[in-house]
């Protein structure tokens, strides 16, 4: 067997994988702000011990977590359309679906980051005389959200990852294009191995990133 | 929407309703069909679990050993290797590259290339999990298990494994859930399973909505039969007495 | 009621084109570049519509696939989609078709090496063929009617498909004569390929448009009569067909069969049914 | 100062308070002690109301617990509580623990409860750490900074609930230094401990708790360590074990 | 029985012991004390090779720790240890926890396994207990299954790691006895204790320990307590301190 790398240049770069790329990114970046902002309305539901509240959120949260990535974007892609009444690109599909579907998943690591606070901790801030707000933002989030933030970004290597999984619709993200360079040009081995490449350096550098991170910001106990 | 689901009893061929909707030898229906679907999903998930749980668990394993850095070190460049590329490529690389590399893997069906892909990509997840589980037992079970003289295998197996496994039975269930529902990009490399199903026959039969309830609903079956497996396991294996606390969540 | 696709199409001043990326019809050159014999006729009668409505028209490509082109023309996500799509009477209970531009026929590509040479010759072997499409079916009656027994492999798309002929995972690749032609065109040794066999089945391709929205109908075919009178169409069909193409500038070397003649003189929207299929 | 009138608490089915009655006059020092599990925790917390109780009455310097009405926040940072594992907050340094509640529940300036915090930092003895967080401080300096935290916000009343138990033996010693001072300007303290010399030093009463959160013993201090004559046999059973070694 | 000497240890570049030579006869038992993280549960630790050292030589009834050619598992199943969190096996029985190390490892059959258990269980005074599993025990009967398992084994040493300082307070005086119980038998034990009334009562010998794994003091019983002007100042300061409540 033997490869052939050539096929390389900076043309078929720009062309086809750079436009991917950024899509993924786009992609991610979108999903990762949204999924953060639901998933936290999701979670205060979930907790806010109010049946009314809890239970739907629960439901929405566990469908999408028993449901395949790939069926929630087909059918987001089905569905949404009829929904809104208009036309909906295959991109824009992908940023809807993985917006909710990441919803499900963030809101799951809030409410376990904000469980992991120890109880002594909320009594503490209790007696010093702090309402339900004060302890929440002075005492469980502050160190909640130090326990999460490598979680949350950990997810959100992962959500990257997952994009590839757009090509069920169509949308063009870089794997798509790295696969689209191969079909074109017939070397497709050589992209498929050069597309794990790409996406092992850009995730093993980001995980590298959130585990120095999660160093820093560690609480000492 | 109205909803036409008498299309399951229709026949592949000539698409007609067959009464009873099942099909008989080489005549199936669509719902005939489906069986079959959700058996290939079922069969690589099962394996692939398999692979997952064998492989993962020994490079867990490793990855805890002391006093073996070369071993810890390539038990976390496993781990780094299979979960830093998205399942998918894994997927290509072992459909297409390998046997090209590998002459002698041509002759591999893609059901056992498929089983390799999504298990070798779980095992690093459940490499993890081992390893946390085994770190998360008190530092003092592992001297407690030398200071009465067992070798390193024995205090694994007889001290360390039987309440790490009983730790990561949480994040075991949803890692097995995963599977199933990860099990779905198999259909990018031919394996005819629910996804591929969903997507043939949404398009032969024009009822994509109806077809992927059904196909949605198989997947949540799966999941929760596992789950309840799972728990089966947990309430068996559970000690009298014992309370752990809960570890992690993410990933799909 | 009716849809006004050409109203909405005026309105915002563009069409929403649905492209495919990787058949023989139409595919991409990437960068947002989509090509192909039935990607430059749907330009062409984009321009007609453009004068028709009297105003310069924009095309907005969305690239679709076999699996979710029905749903998206359906629900209006796009205007209306030349690509490789057959014209069949199952769909037309969906979707509407223009006059149809080029008739398919489904064959078989094969390694020369192989020997196969008929449908017959395929007992026992692994034929790889594309999910979602039509060929899926043919494949299954076929291997009713001649009563063999084959193993098949459905690649995600073509060029996937095409991809397990060539990596020897499949026997043969049932599929559209013009896909299985630009996957060979385009593949690193063209040489070890050939298109054999009779024809497994007669498919008429058409763009598709939205169900009951007759004046976009018509305006589409309009354009389509115009570009078969005034012989552009034939010229277009040569450029694609018998002329190197991009990227790799080897040409498909496929002369317009019968049936494809027969419906540029006789206009007509009939499903794959009266072409004499089961 | 407090008093509980027939206080009863449930955990579902357990109960973990028996109709408990307690009366704590101002300036009394009283010492809880009983085997594990025995409630003492709880029954504290339910003082300031950090647990809901089922039945009976709780006032503490004339305000009702039990009433719905009642401002529980307010309640609470007026009397001070010191926990077992002294539960400062971590991402805080020790300035900003002593602080933070003077500035956002009593409403001081950042300068008043700065000036107030470290002078109680200082009557513990830890004035070279104040920028230090509680994570880079041994246990017992810990849980001294948490008594200066309590302290700074004036509680007219302190709960320890077993603040030496998590303790290096070394460190018992300052920490019980501290308490004793307090206990000696006349500072109202209920402290749930073990530590039985605390108690002879300075305490004016003890209580006894047994299983299921019943008061066995509620005397003076004089006659729960010189008369276990008079003392259930459950009483002068715990006491033995624990002031054998 | 014990010998050290002039042993080292190091966490990266934190010394952590420091040429520590220690002697321990036949039927002797050793107290150590010191502060937290002056090295005692490390230097324990080394005795059994449970903890490698970079430098010196140690050597249990005859048998050379710090060589490799010697089978340390068969010599740890000699030294018996008991840990201060117990480190029962939680998913074992109380005796499949007895048994499980005599039949993996000393090969004895599961009958001959069970009797010896039993045997050593009875003497703890647990014999109700024996088909609990441990977390349906409290800490102090925990700790004593812990003992009988260590004794099963025939241990020609015992070593403890502060197996008190985990207990709550009523439960300290169940397991001092059984260890006061093997002390007065002849067994050789070192123990890592705060527990200055155990020391009193049995031990012959007292090693203080100061952070860094120095050894300050080697002394017998009376000359440690009797003689505080001859001890350092620091052992003398920690005395005070553990002494004083
Ligand atoms: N959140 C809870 N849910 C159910 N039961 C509880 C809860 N908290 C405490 N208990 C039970 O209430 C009883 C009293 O507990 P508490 O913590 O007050 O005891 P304690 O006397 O402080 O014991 P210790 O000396 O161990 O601290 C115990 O039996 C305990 O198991
Ligand atoms: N695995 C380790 N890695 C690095 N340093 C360690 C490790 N284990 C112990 N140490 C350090 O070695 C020193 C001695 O620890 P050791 O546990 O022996 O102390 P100790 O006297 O038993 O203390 P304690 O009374 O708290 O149990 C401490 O400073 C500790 O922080
Ligand atoms: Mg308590
Ligand atoms: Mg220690």
């Amino acid at each position: 067997m033997n490869l052939d790398f050539s096929i390389f240049n900076w043309n078929l770069i720009q062309n086809f994988i750079l436009k991917g790329l950024w899509f993924s990114v786009m992609l991610t970046v979108v999903a990762t702000a949204g999924g953060v902002f639901f998933g936290t309305v999701l979670a205060l539901m979930r907790l806010s011990g109010q049946k009314w509240l809890d239970a739907p959120a629960a439901l929405y949260v566990n469908v999408m977590r028993s449901v395949p990535l790939v069926m929630v974007i087909l059918w987001f892609f089905l569905l949404v359309p009829l929904v809104i009444g208009r036309p909906i690109g295959a991109e824009y599909s992908a940023v809807v679906t993985f917006t909710a579907f990441e919803a499900a998943y963030f809101s799951e690591i809030m409410r376990a980051g904000i469980q992991s606070i120890p109880r002594g901790q909320v009594f503490a801030g209790q007696a010093v005389g702090m309402t339900y707000g004060q302890n929440m933002k002075l005492v469980i989030l502050p160190q909640a959200i130090r326990n999460m933030l490598p979680v949350l970004l950990t997810q959100t290597i992962i959500l990257f990852q997952d994009t590839s999984l757009v090509y069920a619709i169509g949308a063009y993200d870089l794997l798509k294009g790295f696969e689209t360079a191969g079909k074109t040009f017939g070397r497709p081995m050589e992209t498929y191995l050069m597309a794990a490449v790409v996406y092992f350096v850009i995730c093993f550098s980001l995980s590298a990133i959130v585990k120095r991170l999660h160093k820093k910001i560690a609480i000492i106990r | 929407m109205a909803m036409d689901w008498v299309v399951f009893c229709k026949d592949t061929l000539s698409g007609d309703v067959v009464s009873g909707c099942l099909g008989h030898g080489r005549d199936i229906t669509y719902l005939n069909w489906l069986f079959t679907a959700w058996g290939w999903t079922v069969a690589v998930s099962l394996a692939a679990l398999t692979v997952a749980l064998v492989v993962g668990s020994a490079i867990g394993m490793i990855r805890t050993l002391p006093d073996k850095p070369w071993l810890v070190r390539l038990g976390n460049a496993w781990v780094e290797l299979f979960r830093n590329i998205p399942l998918l490529v894994q997927i290509f690389l072992w459909y297409f590259v390998v046997p090209a590399l590998i002459p002698s893997m041509k002759a591999f069906p893609p059901f056992i290339l498929v089983v390799l892909a999504l298990g070798l990509f779980t095992s690093a997840r459940i490499a993890e999990q081992v390893r946390a589980g085994i770190q998360a037992l008190p530092k003092g079970q592992r001297y407690a298990g030398m200071a009465l003289g067992f070798t390193t295998p024995q205090y694994y197996r007889y001290v360390l494994l039987p309440m790490a496994y009983r730790i990561i039975i949480p994040p075991l269930t949803s890692e097995s859930m995963n599977i199933f529902k990860n099990s779905a990009v198999a259909f990018a490399v031919s394996i005819p399973e629910l996804t591929q199903y969903a997507l043939q026959v949404g398009e032969e039969t024009a009822r994509p909505i109806e077809v992927y309830i059904a196909v949605t609903v198989l997947y949540a079956i799966s999941a929760l039969v596992i789950n309840r497996v799972f728990a089966h396991i947990e309430r068996r294996a559970r000690v009298p007495g014992f309370v752990s606390s809960g570890t992690g969540v993410g990933g799909h | 009621q009716a849809p006004d696709t050409l109203a909405k199409i005026k309105d915002r001043g563009a069409v929403n084109l649905g492209v495919r990326d990787s058949s023989g019809l139409a595919y991409t050159l990437g960068g947002g570049k989509y090509v192909g014999f039935h990607t430059e006729m749907a330009e062409r009668i984009v321009g007609d519509l453009s004068k028709d409505l009297g105003k310069p028209l924009t095309i907005n490509y969305q690239v679709i696939t076999s699996q979710n082109r029905i749903p998206l023309i359906q629900n209006g996500t796009i205007d209306f989609e030349c690509g490789s799509t057959t014209n069949s009477a199952a769909r037309q209970k969906d979707v509407d078709f223009a006059y149809t531009t080029y008739v398919e026929e489904v064959r078989m590509a094969v390694n020369k090496k192989s020997g196969i040479k008929s449908i017959k010759d395929l007992n026992g072997k692994t034929i790889a063929t594309t999910t979602g499409t039509t060929s899926v079916q043919t494949l299954r009656k076929n291997e009713r009617a001649h009563n063999i027994d084959f193993k098949t492999v459905q690649g995600k798309d073509h060029a996937d498909s095409f991809l397990l002929l060539e990596a020897g995972r499949a026997d043969a690749f049932v599929m559209d004569g013009s896909i299985l032609a630009a996957n060979i065109a385009k593949s690193k040794n063209p040489k070890d390929f050939e298109i054999v066999g009779e024809v497994l089945s007669t498919e008429p391709i058409a763009c598709m448009l939205p169900k009951g929205d007759a004046k976009l109908k018509k305006a589409v075919d309009d354009s389509i009569v115009r570009q078969i009178k005034d012989g552009s169409l034939a010229k277009l069909y040569d450029k694609w067909f018998m002329q190197p193409i991009p990227p790799n500038n080897v040409s498909l070397n496929m002369p317009a069969s019968e049936s494809t003649k027969n419906a540029w003189a006789h206009p007509n929207d009939k499903p794959m049914e009266d072409y004499g299929n089961k | 100062m407090i008093e509980l009138k027939h206080v009863s608490k449930w955990y579902g089915p357990v109960q973990v308070l028996t109709d408990c009655s307690i009366s704590i006059q101002k300036g009394e020092v009283v010492v809880v002690c009983g085997p594990s599990g025995s409630g003492k925790s709880t029954l504290i917390k339910t003082i300031n109301a950090l647990e809901p109780f089922q039945k009976g009455e709780i006032t503490v310097d004339g305000v009702a617990v039990h009433d719905p009405k009642t401002d529980l926040p307010k309640l609470r940072s007026r009397v001070g509580m010191v926990f077992q594992h002294f539960e400062l907050f971590p991402h805080l340094s020790v300035t900003e623990n002593l602080t933070i509640a003077q500035i956002k529940v009593m409403g001081r300036s950042a300068e008043e409860a700065k000036v107030r915090g470290l002078k109680m930092l200082d009557r513990v003895g830890l004035m070279v750490h104040k920028d230090k967080f509680p994570g880079q401080l041994s246990g017992g300096q810990q849980q001294r900074v948490a008594i200066a935290r309590a302290l700074s916000m004036d509680p007219i009343v302190m709960l320890f609930d077993e603040p030496t138990s998590a303790l290096d033996p070394e460190m018992v010693g300052e920490v019980l230094d501290v308490m004793v001072g307090l206990a000696n300007e006349g500072m109202t303290m209920m402290c749930v401990t073990h530590e039985m010399g605390f108690a002879r030093k300075v305490s004016h009463r003890v209580i006894f708790m047994d299983v299921g959160g019943k008061i066995l013993e509620d005397c003076s201090k004089d006659e729960f360590f010189n008369h276990p004559e008079n003392r259930a046999p459950r009483t002068r059973d715990f006491l033995n074990k624990i002031l054998a070694h």
